[in-house]
């Protein structure tokens, strides 16, 4: 595994987090402009949409539903295992318990690009239809956290929200939306439609995504200075939870009938924090959450920490465990 | 030139406000608003504008007195609670009075 | 014919623009931020520019005067059908009528990209250097559409504007600047320097297309609401005047020599609707025509339509007439 | 510390309007002045910043009081019935009174 | 609803200055700011925002007025002979006075 | 060498360069907005920085160090010989003269991304890794020019800045940082991580460039009214002194072993003028220097000059010189 690691470690992708982070920590000016950093999002949502759903259409349906199921489940009972441990381990507010579990249910996009980038490069092979389970993936957490927090506060406590407003911030927020509307685009085109835009989604698609690792680093070495303000708890909470969540879902995989590379992937995903959809869903539903907390753990621990060396751990479980 | 009292109210926000503030504003009887992204700092630390999703909306509202006293009662009672907000008034003039 | 609009249908540009829609209608947050649509318009101008001009080197001058003259009176002509067919049909004001002329006797370079999309995709030549008609055919409309304005104003109504001004907005506008600059670029450079910039220019072409469709559904889907303002005439002056125009272009366009791919771009450009050129250069020129009418049924009723039915139906009318 | 009064003048117009309000400017005497792209909503509906061709520009100038009781008049001359768009003034204090 | 009266000093700077005059606010103790890119002319002619580093800044703070004239004498003592730079003080009234 | 000259002034590259000067002349629209000229900028640097790195992990350190300290004393050197003309040729205030030697001693990254295609296109093979010239050139001037202007103020004169901030600015502004840290990357990842990324950083490449030189002809071409701010003395210099530094350069390169390629790069970087890190850096040092004499004298008169005449020239030169 430690070849793995060192491969993992020396690729472009995470080097240019590594220099980001740098450019944070020195303070250098540089910083991508909000525009570039939006384009750079849509570009890989669509484009990785796009490409699972022109597998699915070749795998047909048949083939995800159960392994879609097993992430549904799963990305609903993290949020439930963690609360308890946030709220009586880290003695921490109901609110802030419940909005913490529901990031660490949610998945992270970007980690799972660069799961995927990582297959790519050592030359596994996994579902392309995956892709899918991190669409299915990112709302069930948010809304049984929202539930937990809404519970912890009371009948009458917090600032009332209309329900409908919270299930379309958890459905229709801009990252889910564009990657569930690229997958139906891709599988309603097929290979056909595949064949005309596989030269700017697919070719170009790891350089980008190297060149976006740059900008989450610069992204993310900002709230650096926010560690502080989470305390010990949070941090040990941001390593050894994502650990537990990915071996959970690498086991969960392999149940659901997914290949090696395609069970390391939901590890990956279960592994994974949200920091877009939770904290936007979050935010509207549990404004009494401290959004500090929730987004500094998933943004500024668990992310670097899966990034660099989560992806060859769960790599290295699952090999374990398919053979 | 008839310059015609009106009052301007500038409320700066956490972007997830945008839209509650904007149907407030449709609420109160505002007749138009101005708006653009800026990043800030305040009690709830630095807010940087690299993410759209972390940075901040200045919203601009020309009304009458009467409109940006409901406003600001408004703003202070269902959003000052839930989000980092600043809200402030001040006096222009305007030539128009029956557009505001 | 339904099967060729079929695969129109089912393209990854098509169906992008359907989900664009869809985000619009259905209020999610998405977005693109506005320097992305100026960085994709950029790009498609220049590249679709260069690639005319390259081809221009190569076919010759001689080949394009006709047509383009053809695609100059095609230009002026139709404001001056279509205006007392608003005037009078439509019973709009003089100014509205006019500035709506002005609107579909100009050229929408985003449908023009389609449908040479759709010619690439079902493997039909067209002449490269047809874009030069696209270059050419949006001024003269806005100038007829002009003069028709001022002209039912009366010699002193209506806000003054300097002629030279107009004529300066008319030619020198930013998507017509940039589309005749880098076909001069492009015939300049010549083959030897099309090698050099063929894989940013060329290769990734249709994928940006597609992603630039996303954001036009998104734009288009955005006014849509406006469309009670317009009323049914001009929904349906919106879907029928096209036709007729395309229906004509292609026979203008058979008759100036152009082969049937060809023929069937001018048929195209005759029935799109300009919503930027035109706009811009109304909107200085005829203060007076309200902006919402001719921009609605330009961009939400003519795009839409065009995109999806219009471009097939030229097609299969061009295949008809050629044979 | 001496501050020395001015007006502000705040002009919010389509994009198309920048050109000539700039050009104004010019003509009133005025000593510079700032812009920045905005969205925004008022009589003639929404104004989203998707495209820049649609957007609105927020201008804002310092001006000695005189200035802008020409600048406004011209404004609302010339200008408001051609655009859409909203214009106001207000009182604010500067440091170098001869820098405008 | 109890507004209480504060200060609103603005400042227009060209990029390089925004760091400084943040350094500045800390400062002096003003509880935050609000900053956005804006494009200007003024004594050093047309500053157009089209390169980072030659755009111009926009910086709004709310202080309390003894914060506002120690800002601005500040700002006319050390930043106004180095950097392109205007910088006025207008009233407004705010909700939570605590909070400036 | 007229041939050469031709294939230059048609590359798509100087032919975008021209059009958007054409575009500030005649007061087209047309403009990036400044999201998309930072991108460009991003991609570009990062883009010539991996390849460098990748180049100096297959070319090792040994070959590097001292060319590369040719060109530290090269960029050095410049500011000491064009402050005396500047000063008592130009009597241009001492501060001012100091500025502008600062700008000319540092180097421009885009002339030498220009000069670097215009080799590609001709086929004549350089030192991949002398994009490290790039790199470790930009600052030793802004220093050197620095402590002339500090001086020249006498020792309470002028604003003091902590040294520490200047030196700062000097080694860690944007670009530098961008172009070092992409290097520093490239190194580490070699040829396997640059096969990943390829088809992003090195196939479009070129197409890019050319977009962005569009871009620079406009802003360029919007700083030409500032010419006859600067006098006939600054436009002479602005040609006449890159003339001299570029054919010194290629003189040093030769006798620091570069190849001819990289010969002509080096006398490339010597005739270029910083208008990106040394007017960030000057404005920070020396307040008290007027930017619109050194910005418009870079910007507007040499970097065109370069780019057209400029690159050719020095070719030919390190073509005489090496037989
Ligand atoms: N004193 C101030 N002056 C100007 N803007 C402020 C000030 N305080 C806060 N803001 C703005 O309001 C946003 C939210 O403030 P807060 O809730 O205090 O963090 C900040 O990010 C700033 O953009
Ligand atoms: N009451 C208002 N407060 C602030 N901005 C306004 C207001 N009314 C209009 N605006 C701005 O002025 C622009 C043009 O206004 P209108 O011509 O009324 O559509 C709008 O798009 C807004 O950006
Ligand atoms: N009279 C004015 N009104 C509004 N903004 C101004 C004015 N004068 C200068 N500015 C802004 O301040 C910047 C620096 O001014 P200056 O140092 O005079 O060139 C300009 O680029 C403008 O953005
Ligand atoms: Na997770
Ligand atoms: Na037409
Ligand atoms: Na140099």
């Amino acid at each position: 595994m430690s070849e793995a690691l060192l491969a993992n470690l020396l690729s472009p992708a995470v080097l240019f987090f590594a220099l980001g982070l740098v450019a944070a920590l020195v303070r250098s000016e540089l910083k991508f402009p909000e525009p570039l950093y939006s384009a750079l999002t849509i570009y890989l949502l669509v484009a990785i949409g796009f490409k699972g759903g022109v597998a699915m259409t070749e795998a047909g349906l048949g083939r995800i539903w159960l392994p879609a199921l097993a992430a549904i489940g799963l990305g609903a009972f993290i949020p439930l295992w963690t609360y308890p441990v946030l709220r009586w381990g880290g003695r921490l507010a109901p609110v802030d318990a419940a909005a913490i579990a529901a990031h660490y249910g949610s998945v992270s996009a970007v980690t799972f690009l660069a799961a995927t980038n990582y297959l790519t490069a050592i030359g596994r092979s996994y579902e392309s239809h995956a892709v899918a389970l991190l669409a299915v993936m990112e709302s069930p957490a948010i809304l049984v956290g929202v539930i937990l927090g809404k519970r912890a506060l009371g009948p009458r406590g917090g600032v009332p929200v209309p329900l409908g407003l919270i299930v379309r911030e958890a459905l229709f927020g801009r990252s889910i939306f564009l990657l569930l509307g690229a997958l139906v685009v891709g599988a309603l085109c097929g290979p056909a439609g595949m064949r005309k835009v596989e030269p700017f989604f697919v070719t170009p698609f790891q350089g980008v995504l190297s060149l976006f690792l740059l900008e989450m680093g610069i992204v993310a070495g900002r709230r650096l200075e926010d560690l502080r303000r989470v305390g010990p708890f949070l941090l040990a909470f941001g390593v050894i939870v994502p650990v537990v969540n990915g071996l959970l879902g690498v086991l969960v995989g392999q149940a659901a009938g997914l290949s090696l590379g395609g069970g390391m992937l939901l590890g990956v995903l279960a592994a994974s924090a949200s920091y877009i959809a939770a904290p936007a869903a979050v935010r509207l539903a549990l404004p009494e959450a401290n959004p500090t907390l929730s987004l500094t753990s998933a943004l500024a621990v668990t992310f670097p920490f899966n990034l660099t060396l989560g992806i060859p751990l769960f790599d290295a479980w699952a090999g374990y465990l398919y053979f | 030139m008839n310059l015609h009292p009106m009052k301007l109210v500038t409320i700066v926000c956490e972007a997830y406000a945008a839209e509650p503030v904007l149907r407030l504003l449709g609420e109160v009887g505002a007749a138009g608003h101005t708006a653009f992204p800026v990043e800030g700092s305040g009690a709830r630390g630095r807010r940087l504008a690299d993410i759209p999703e972390y940075a901040n909306t200045q919203i601009e509202v020309i009304c009458r007195p009467e409109v940006a006293a409901v406003l600001l009662e408004r703003l202070a009672g269902e959003l000052f609670p839930r989000y980092g907000m600043v809200a402030y008034e001040s006096d222009v003039r305007v030539l128009r009075p029956g557009k505001f």
